[in-house]
C-alpha cells in the first residue's frame, strides 16, 4: 500500500510477555490518514493488549512504533497524548466516583480565566456531544457509578471523540450500546474517517466490521494472521481466518 | 416518554432537595448537635458558654488543620501514620530555631525571629512529605509501611536535634499563633465575620450566575436566599459567640503591668477570633476551592476513585502522589506551628497519638478509607466531634477511665446516626 | 462548696488509683468534689484537659503533669483566673505552682543503697524508667549519686543501661533479655527505676534462672509479693495515700486563700533548671524483706495479699 | 497454533518456576536473612546463638499470633485498632480469675484454674470480636471507627475489672504458656519436629496425588524432593538450634531444691520448643489451613476481592464478618494468654501499641491494605522480622531514639527490597 | 398465554427508584419453562435494573414476584439461588483475585470428604465446562483479573449455567464474546431451553434476539412499552418499539 504514502501509525514487530506468556507475539499492522482498520480474533487473541502498547498503557517488550514515518517513544498515557492518540478502552476507564463531564474532561479540564475548574462549562459541552451520541441520556450530575453500562459507555467513547485526536482506537465501543447508540457511532465514525483520523477498531460483529471498515487485521493466540482489505473478502473468509487462522487466497 | 421525573413528594425531603443542601453530613451534625445540648445539660449550661466554645475551638485546631489534608491522602487510597511524628520533627526545628539559633543571630525577640522560624518549618514539613511522597508514588512501598517508618524516624530525629529538651520559652511573636495568646479582640473579629458573610454570599450568588448562563435549572430564589441566610448567621453568630468572651481579670492586670500601668476603673475586653481559629477558617477555605474547583482537586478525586482510569486520562498519578504528601507535610508544620504555640514550648511528646486523632476526624467526617469519597469541612466537623467529646468528658467529672469508655462509646453511635439517617434519606447501597 | 479538678498524666499505671482513692477521701471528708480527666500521655490534651477543669469552675487544680514546662500555658491560665496549682508527684517549670512530692532523687539513692548492700561489687543493670518523665532522670541521677564510689573504685561496672518506653513492663523485660543476652548474663545487680519495670527484668531474669538484687519503687503489690519471695530487693514505698491526702487538703488550702509559703511543711526549692519553688516532700520509705512488716501495718496491703505463696519467707510471711 | 509456549529461558527463574515456590516473599526472606546476618556481625556473633533465637521466637509469639487474624481483617478491607484493648481485657479478665476468683472456689494452684481461666479469655475475645464484626457488617459502621471506639473502651473496662492493679503472680500452670517457664525438653521436641516434617512431606505428596489424578502437569520428582527436604531440614534445624539451648545453672539449680534433690553431677538440660511458640506454629498451620483449604477462607478471599460479586454469588458477607471478627477475638484472647504468662502478671497497660505491631506485620508480610491479598506465613515472617530488629537494637545498645530511627528506616527498606525483587521476577504492573 | 399453564416467573408491577428517580415503573413481564424472553430497551431503560430483583441483587420498591404460581421473597442473592434462579451480570461479578474455577464454585465449593475445598476436581470441572464455551481459554491458574474481556465473560457464563438452574438470566452474555465463542453460547442456549429452563435475556443485537427468543419484552424510561411474539413481528417493528416506545399493531 505504499501507494498511499507514509502510513499514519505503524506498528512494527510488537511483542509482549505476561509472566512468560506471549500476549502479543511480534505482529505488525499499520494505519492510514481517513481509514478503518478492524482488529479482530478469538477472545484473547492479544487486541487489546496491541492496542495498548500505542495508548501508553503497556510498554512493549520488543518492537517499534512509527507514527507519520517518524518513531515515537510512548512510554505512558501522557507521551500518547502528544501524538494526539485516544482511546476508548474496553474496561472504560471511568473515574466511576466523578460525574460525566468530570470523567469527559478528565486530565484536559476547562478552566476559567483565574484558573479554577469550569463546571458549569464543562457540564454545557457534555450535554451538547451526549446529545449526539446518547438522546436519553440525562444522568449529568450522578457519579458514573449510577450509570447503565451503556450509558457510561457513551461517556467512554463521547471522552475519546471530543478532544481532535489524529488517531482513534475504538476497543469494542460498542459492545453494551442499544441499537439506535449503536448506529450514532457508526454515523459518527463515518464522520471522523472524513474528516481524515485514522482509526483502528476492534469489534467482533463481522456486519460491523464489513460496514465499517476499509481493511481489517485478524489475531490469533497472539500473532497476526493477516490484514486483508474488507471489499476484497467475503465474511465468511474472515470467519476463516478468525477460528481457523487461515488467510484466504485472496487478501494480500 | 420524555416526561420530566414527577415533582417529589413533598415534606421534610423535597424542602431538603430544593435547597439542593448536601444531606450526607446532616445526620454529622446532627449528632454533634445532639452532643452539646446533652453535655450542655449535664453541665449545668457550662458546655454551651462562650468561654468554653473558645476553648473548644482553639483545642481543635491543630488536628483539623491537619484533617484537611488527610482527606486527600486517604480519598487516594493511601494512609499517613506519620503526621504526628513529623509535627513533632517540625516543632523542634522550629524550636531550635527561635529558641537557640536565631536569638544568638539575632537577639532575642527579633521581628525577624518569626517569620524565619515559620519558613524553617515549612520547608521541614515539606521535605519530609515530599519525601514520603516519592518513596509511595515512585518506589511503589505502600503508605502504611512508609509512614509506619516515619512514625518511627521523625519524632527521634526531633529529639536528636533538641537534645530531648523540652525547649521554651518561644518567641513572643510566635506565641500569637497558638490561641489565648493571639486573638482579635472584638472589632477586628466583627470585621472579619463580614467579610467572611460578604464571600460567602458572592459565591452562591456566582454559582447561581454560572448556571443561568449555561441555562441549567437553579433553585427558587427563595431558596438561595435561605442558604446565604444561614450561611450568614452562622458566621456573625460564631463571631459573636466569641466576642462574648471576657479576658479574665487576672489576665487584664498583667497585661497593664507590663506596660507598667494599672487597669482603668470599670475596663473590660473581650477575646473575639483566635489567631489560630482564623488560620484553620482560612486553610479550611483553601482546601476546599482545591478539591473542589483546581485541576490538583480533581484529579485526586479521580485518582481516588479508579487510579488506572485517572493514569490511562493522562494524569501523572505519581506526582501528584508527591504533591499530595507535600501538602501533608506543610499542613503538618502548620499545624505544629499553631500547636507549640499554643503550648508556649516545643515538647518531645508533641503530636503524639494525633496520626489516631487526625485519621479518625477524617473517617468520621465521611472519607471512606477505600479511597474516591471525602469533603474537607466534614473532616473539620470530625475534628470538632471528637474534641468536644474529649472536653466534654473533662467537665462531665466522671471517673477517667470511664470518661474514656465514654468517648469510644459516643464516637461510634454518632457514626451509628449518620449512616442510619443517610440510609434512610439517601441511595439504594 | 468548693470543687479541686486532678489532671492525670496517664491513668493506666497502676499506682494513681491509690492516688485519687486518697484524694478522693481526703476532699469528700473536707464536703468538697472531685473531678478529673486523663490526658493519656499527651502534654496537649493535658492542658485541654484542664481548660475544661477550669471551664468547669474548679477552685484548685492538682496536675500529675505529662510535661514540666509544656504545662506552662495551663499553669499561666490557671493564674489569670486566680486558681492555684498543685504539681502533684512531678515537677512543674513555674514557680507558681506548689510543688508536692516524695524525693525522686532520694528514691533513686535508696534503690541504689539497697542493691549496692546486696550487691557491692559486680556488673550492673540500669534499667531506667519513660525517657519522656522527668521523674526518671531524678532518680538515675540519685542512683548514680550512691553507685559513683563504687564505681569509681573499680567495684561495680554498668554493663547495660536502657530508657523503659512508656514506663511499660514489656518493654523492660525486652530491653533485660537482650542485655543478659549480650553480656552472657553475667550481670550482678539490677537497678530498676520503678515496680512495672522491676517486674519484667525479674521476669527474664528469671528465665535465665537467675536471682539478683533488683530494685523498684511504688510498693505495687505484686513487687511486694517478689519482695517476699525474695526476687526483688527493695520497693521504695511513697505511701500515696500520703500525698494524695496532702493534695487535697493543701489544695483546698490555697484554695481558701492560704498563702503558698504558709502551708504546713512548705520550703523554698531550686529546680535544676533554676526555678525557685515552694514545694513539699515527703520522705519515701524502702521496704526490703527486713521491714515487710511496714506496709501491712499501715494497712497498704492485706497479710493474705503479701504473703499470697510464699512460705517460709521474712516477717510477716514465716 | 496451539504450540505449546517455548520452554522458559534457563537460568535462576526457570528453577523458581519449576519448584513453584510462591515467589511473593523470597524477597522478605532475603532482607529478614541481610538483618540477621549483620546484627550478628555487631554483635560478635550473639544475635544468631540459639539463645537469643529461643528469646526472640518467644518474644515474637504475642504479636505474630494476633497478625495472622489481622490478615483476614485486612483482607476484606477491614481495620482492627482495638486488638490491643481487646488483649488488655482478655488479660485482665483471666488475671481475675485466676488470681482472685478461682483460688478463692478451688485453692490456690488446683489444676482446674488454668483451663477455666483460658476458656473465660477465649469467651470474653470471642464476644467482643462478635459484637466488632456485627457493628461492621450489619449495622455498616467502618471497622476503623468501631475499633477506635474500641481501642478506647476494652482497655479500660480491663481497668474497672482489676481496679486498676497489676496482678499476680498468676497460677503456675497457666505460666506454662509464656515461654521460658514451659519448654517441651529436647526429647519431645525432636518427636513434635518429626512429626511436623512427616505431615509436610504428606502435604506435598498429597497435592501432587490429586494432580495426578486430575491428569495436571506436576513437576519433575527431583523438585519435589528437593521441596521436601528443605521443608524438612528447615523444621528440624529450627528444633536443632532450640534443643541446643542449654538450661542455665543457676536454674537447674532451683529445679533441683524444689524438689529437695542436689544436682547430679554432669547434669545438662535443654530448653527445647517452648509451649507459645508451638501454639503460634499450631495456629499459624491452623489459620494456612483456613485460609487455603475451606469455604471461609475462600469466601474472605472472595468478599477482600470484590465484596459484590461475593454477596451477588450468595455468599453472606455480614456473617462473614462477624465470623472475621470473632476469630480476630479469639486470637486477642490466645495472644493475651501467652503475653500475660510471659510477664508473668497481668498489667494493665499490657498490650499497650499492639494495634500498630500488629496491622504492620500483616502488611510487611504482603497483606494488601486495599484487600483480597495476604498470607499468613507472611505476616508470622512480618512479626519475626519486627521483633528481630527490635530485640537486635536492643541487644546492640544502641539509644532508645537512634533505635526507632534504625528500626523505622530498615522497616521501608525491608519492603522496598521485596518489592524491587518482585518486580525484577514478577509480572507487569 | 394462560393456556400454557402457570409462569415459572412472573414479575408483577415491579418498580424501583433510586434517589427519586423510577428507574423500573410499574413492569410486569413473564417467563414459560422452556422459552426464552428477551428483554430490549436503550441505554438506561432499566433492563438490568429489572432483573436485579429477580436475582436479588436489589430489593424492589413495589411489585411482587411469583415463582411457579407462587408468591416468592427475594430479598438476597441467597434467596435467588434458592428458587435455582442463576445470573449472568452485565457487570460480571467476579472475584478478580481468584481464578476461573474459584469464581466458578464460588458459595458452592466442591469439598473433599474431610471438608475441605478440592481444587484440583474443581478445576478439573472447570476445563470441562470451558471447553465447551470457549476452546482457546487456557488460563486456569491465573486470577481472572488478568484475563481478556471475552474470557471474563465466559467464565461468568459457565458460572450460570453449571448448576442446574431452573431460571437463568443473562444480561447481555455475549457482549465481549467473539463470533465463535458467540455461536457456543447460542448452541448452548437452544439446548438449556430444551432442557425445560426458562431464559431471561438481555440483549441488544436484534438478529440475535429473532434467532433465540419466543418472545420480546421492550422497555423504555423505565416502563414497559409492550411484549410481544417474536415470529409475529418483524426487526423494524421491535426496531419501532425500542426507538420511538410504540408497539405494532401485530403485538399482544
Ligand atoms: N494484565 C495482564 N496480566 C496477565 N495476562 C494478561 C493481562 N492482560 C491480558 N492478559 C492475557 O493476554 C492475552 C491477550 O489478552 P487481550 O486482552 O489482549 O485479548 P483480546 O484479544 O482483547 O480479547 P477479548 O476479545 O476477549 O477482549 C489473554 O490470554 C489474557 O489472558
Ligand atoms: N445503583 C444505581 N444508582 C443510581 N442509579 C442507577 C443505579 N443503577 C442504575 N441506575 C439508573 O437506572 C436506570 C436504569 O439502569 P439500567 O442499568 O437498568 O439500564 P439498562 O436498561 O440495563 O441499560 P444498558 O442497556 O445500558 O445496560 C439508568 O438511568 C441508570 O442510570
Ligand atoms: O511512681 C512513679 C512516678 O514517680 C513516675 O513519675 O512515673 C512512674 C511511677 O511508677
Ligand atoms: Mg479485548
Ligand atoms: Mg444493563
Amino acid at each position: 500500500m505504499s501507494e498511499r504514502g507514509t502510513p499514519l501509525v505503524e506498528l512494527r514487530d510488537i511483542s509482549i510477555a505476561f509472566g512468560g506468556i506471549k500476549a502479543v507475539d511480534h505482529v505488525t499492522v499499520d494505519l492510514y490518514p481517513g481509514e478503518v482498520v478492524g482488529l479482530l480474533g478469538h477472545n484473547g487473541a492479544g487486541k487489546s493488549t496491541l492496542i495498548k502498547c500505542l495508548s501508553g498503557a503497556y510498554q512493549m517488550d520488543a518492537g517499534e512504533i512509527f507514527i507519520n514515518g517518524e518513531k515515537a517513544e510512548i512510554r505512558n498515557p501522557r507521551d500518547a497524548r502528544k501524538y494526539n492518540i485516544e482511546t476508548i478502552y474496553q474496561t472504560l476507564a471511568l473515574a466511576d466516583n466523578l460525574d460525566a463531564a468530570s470523567n469527559l474532561f478528565l486530565g484536559r479540564e476547562l478552566v476559567t480565566p483565574m484558573g479554577f475548574v469550569d463546571d458549569a462549562q464543562m457540564e454545557a459541552e457534555t450535554r451538547k456531544i451526549m446529545g449526539r451520541l446518547n438522546p436519553n441520556f440525562r444522568k449529568f450530575k450522578e457519579p458514573v457509578k449510577a450509570l447503565s453500562g451503556g450509558q457510561r459507555q457513551s461517556v467512554a467513547i463521547a471522552r475519546a471523540v471530543y478532544f481532535n485526536a489524529r488517531i482513534l482506537i475504538m476497543d469494542e465501543p460498542t459492545a453494551a450500546l442499544g441499537p439506535h447508540e449503536t448506529q450514532m457511532v457508526a454515523e459518527l465514525i463515518e464522520e471522523l474517517k472524513a474528516q481524515g483520523l485514522g482509526i483502528f477498531l476492534i469489534e467482533h460483529d463481522i456486519h460491523n466490521v464489513m460496514k465499517l471498515c476499509d481493511r481489517a487485521s485478524v489475531m490469533k493466540n497472539g500473532q497476526l494472521v493477516g490484514t486483508v482489505n474488507v471489499d476484497e473478502v467475503t465474511d465468511e473468509d474472515i470467519l476463516g481466518m478468525i477460528i481457523l487462522g487461515k488467510k484466504p487466497d485472496g487478501g494480500r | 416518554m420524555n416526561t420530566p421525573a414527577p415533582p417529589p413528594a413533598p415534606g421534610k425531603r423535597s424542602l431538603l432537595k430544593t435547597l439542593e443542601i448536601d444531606t450526607r453530613l446532616l445526620g454529622m451534625i446532627g449528632a454533634f448537635v445532639a452532643i452539646c445540648l446533652v453535655f450542655d445539660l449535664i453541665t449545668d449550661g457550662r458546655f454551651l458558654t462562650p468561654r468554653n466554645i473558645f476553648n473548644l475551638s482553639i483545642q481543635t485546631v491543630s488536628v483539623a488543620i491537619m484533617a484537611t489534608g488527610m482527606v486527600f491522602v486517604i480519598v487516594t487510597r493511601h494512609i499517613d501514620l506519620s503526621v504526628g511524628a513529623v509535627l513533632a520533627l517540625c516543632s523542634s526545628v522550629m524550636g531550635v530555631m527561635q529558641v537557640q539559633l536565631l536569638p544568638q543571630l539575632f537577639g532575642l525577640g527579633h521581628p525577624l525571629i518569626m517569620p524565619l522560624t515559620i519558613v524553617a518549618g515549612l520547608l521541614t514539613g515539606a521535605a519530609i512529605g515530599a519525601l514520603n511522597g516519592f518513596l509511595v508514588g515512585y518506589q511503589r512501598i505502600p503508605a502504611f509501611i512508609v509512614t509506619l517508618g516515619g512514625l518511627l524516624i521523625w519524632r527521634n530525629v526531633g529529639w536528636y536535634l533538641t537534645d530531648g529538651q523540652t525547649l521554651g520559652p518561644l518567641d513572643h511573636n510566635f506565641m500569637l499563633l497558638g490561641g489565648v495568646e493571639g486573638t482579635l479582640g472584638d472589632l477586628l473579629s466583627w470585621a472579619i465575620g463580614v467579610v467572611l458573610s460578604g464571600a460567602a454570599v458572592l459565591a452562591i450568588w456566582r454559582a447561581r450566575a454560572a448556571k443561568i448562563a449555561h441555562e441549567f435549572p437553579v433553585k427558587p430564589l427563595w431558596a438561595e436566599g435561605a442558604l446565604m441566610a444561614t450561611a450568614v448567621a452562622a458566621i456573625l453568630g460564631f463571631i459573636a459567640v466569641l466576642n462574648s468572651y471576657e479576658v479574665p481579670i487576672g489576665r487584664v492586670k498583667r497585661m497593664f503591668e507590663a506596660r507598667g500601668e494599672a487597669v482603668p476603673e470599670g475596663f473590660v475586653a473581650y477575646y473575639g477570633l483566635p489567631i489560630s481559629v482564623l488560620i484553620l477558617i482560612a486553610i479550611a477555605v483553601v482546601m476546599t476551592l482545591v478539591a473542589r474547583r483546581t485541576r490538583f482537586g480533581r484529579y485526586i478525586f479521580a485518582a481516588g476513585g479508579n487510579p488506572d482510569a485517572a493514569e490511562l486520562s493522562g494524569i501523572n498519578t505519581r506526582m501528584l502522589t508527591v504533591k499530595i504528601f507535600t501538602l501533608m507535610g506543610v499542613l503538618c508544620a502548620l499545624s505544629a506551628m499553631v500547636a507549640q504555640a499554643r503550648l508556649a514550648n516545643h515538647a518531645n511528646d508533641i503530636g503524639t497519638l494525633d496520626e489516631l486523632r487526625v485519621i479518625a476526624a477524617a473517617v468520621i467526617g465521611g472519607t471512606a478509607l477505600a479511597g474516591g469519597v471525602g469533603t474537607i469541612y466534614g473532616a473539620v466537623l470530625g475534628a470538632i466531634i471528637m474534641q468536644s467529646l474529649q472536653s466534654g468528658m473533662a467537665m462531665v467529672g466522671v471517673d477517667a477511665p470511664f470518661q474514656n469508655i465514654i468517648v469510644g462509646g459516643v464516637l461510634v453511635l454518632a457514626v451509628w446516626i449518620d449512616i442510619q439517617y443517610r440510609k434512610r434519606t439517601g441511595a439504594k447501597e | 462548696e468548693m470543687t479541686v479538678g486532678v489532671s492525670w498524666s496517664n491513668f493506666q499505671e497502676e499506682r494513681w488509683k491509690t492516688d485519687e482513692a486518697a484524694i478522693k477521701g481526703a476532699l469528700e471528708a473536707a464536703g468538697a468534689k472531685y473531678v478529673s480527666a486523663d490526658a493519656q500521655s499527651s502534654s496537649a490534651k493535658q492542658l485541654s484537659d484542664i481548660e475544661s477543669l477550669m471551664a468547669q469552675g474548679v477552685d484548685a487544680l492538682i496536675v500529675l503533669a505529662q510535661d514540666t514546662a509544656a504545662i506552662g500555658p495551663a499553669v499561666q491560665a490557671a493564674a489569670d483566673e486566680g486558681i492555684p496549682v498543685i504539681a502533684y508527684d512531678r515537677l512543674i517549670e513555674d514557680p507558681r505552682a506548689f510543688y508536692l512530692t516524695f524525693d525522686n532523687v532520694e528514691v533513686g539513692r535508696m534503690q541504689a543503697r539497697a542493691v549496692l548492700a546486696a550487691a557491692p561489687k559486680g556488673n550492673y543493670v540500669m534499667i531506667k524508667g519513660s525517657p519522656t518523665d522527668p521523674n526518671a532522670d531524678f532518680l538515675r541521677g540519685g542512683q548514680q549519686e550512691v553507685l559513683q564510689p563504687a564505681i569509681d573504685a573499680g567495684d561495680i561496672t554498668i554493663v547495660g543501661e536502657a530508657y523503659t518506653d512508656s514506663w511499660l513492663p514489656a518493654n523492660a523485660q525486652r530491653n533485660m533479655e537482650q542485655i543478659l543476652t549480650a553480656n552472657d548474663n553475667k550481670v550482678d545487680a539490677v537497678v530498676a527505676s520503678n515496680d512495672g519495670t522491676a517486674g519484667g527484668a525479674v521476669a527474664a531474669l528469671a528465665a535465665q534462672g537467675m536471682v539478683v538484687p533488683v530494685s523498684g519503687q511504688d510498693a505495687d503489690f505484686a513487687a511486694l509479693n517478689r519482695v517476699a519471695k525474695g526476687t526483688q530487693t527493695v520497693s521504695v514505698w511513697k505511701d500515696s495515700r500520703d500525698l494524695g491526702k496532702n493534695a487535697a487538703e493543701i489544695a483546698l488550702a490555697l484554695a481558701g486563700g492560704t498563702a503558698m509559703n504558709a502551708v504546713e511543711g512548705a520550703t523554698e526549692w531550686t529546680s535544676p533548671a533554676g526555678t525557685k519553688m515552694t514545694a513539699k516532700f515527703l520522705a519515701p520509705v524502702p521496704i526490703t524483706k527486713d521491714n515487710l512488716a511496714v506496709v501491712v501495718d499501715a494497712g497498704w496491703i492485706s497479710q493474705a495479699e503479701l504473703c499470697q505463696g510464699v512460705s517460709g519467707g521474712p516477717a510477716p510471711c514465716n
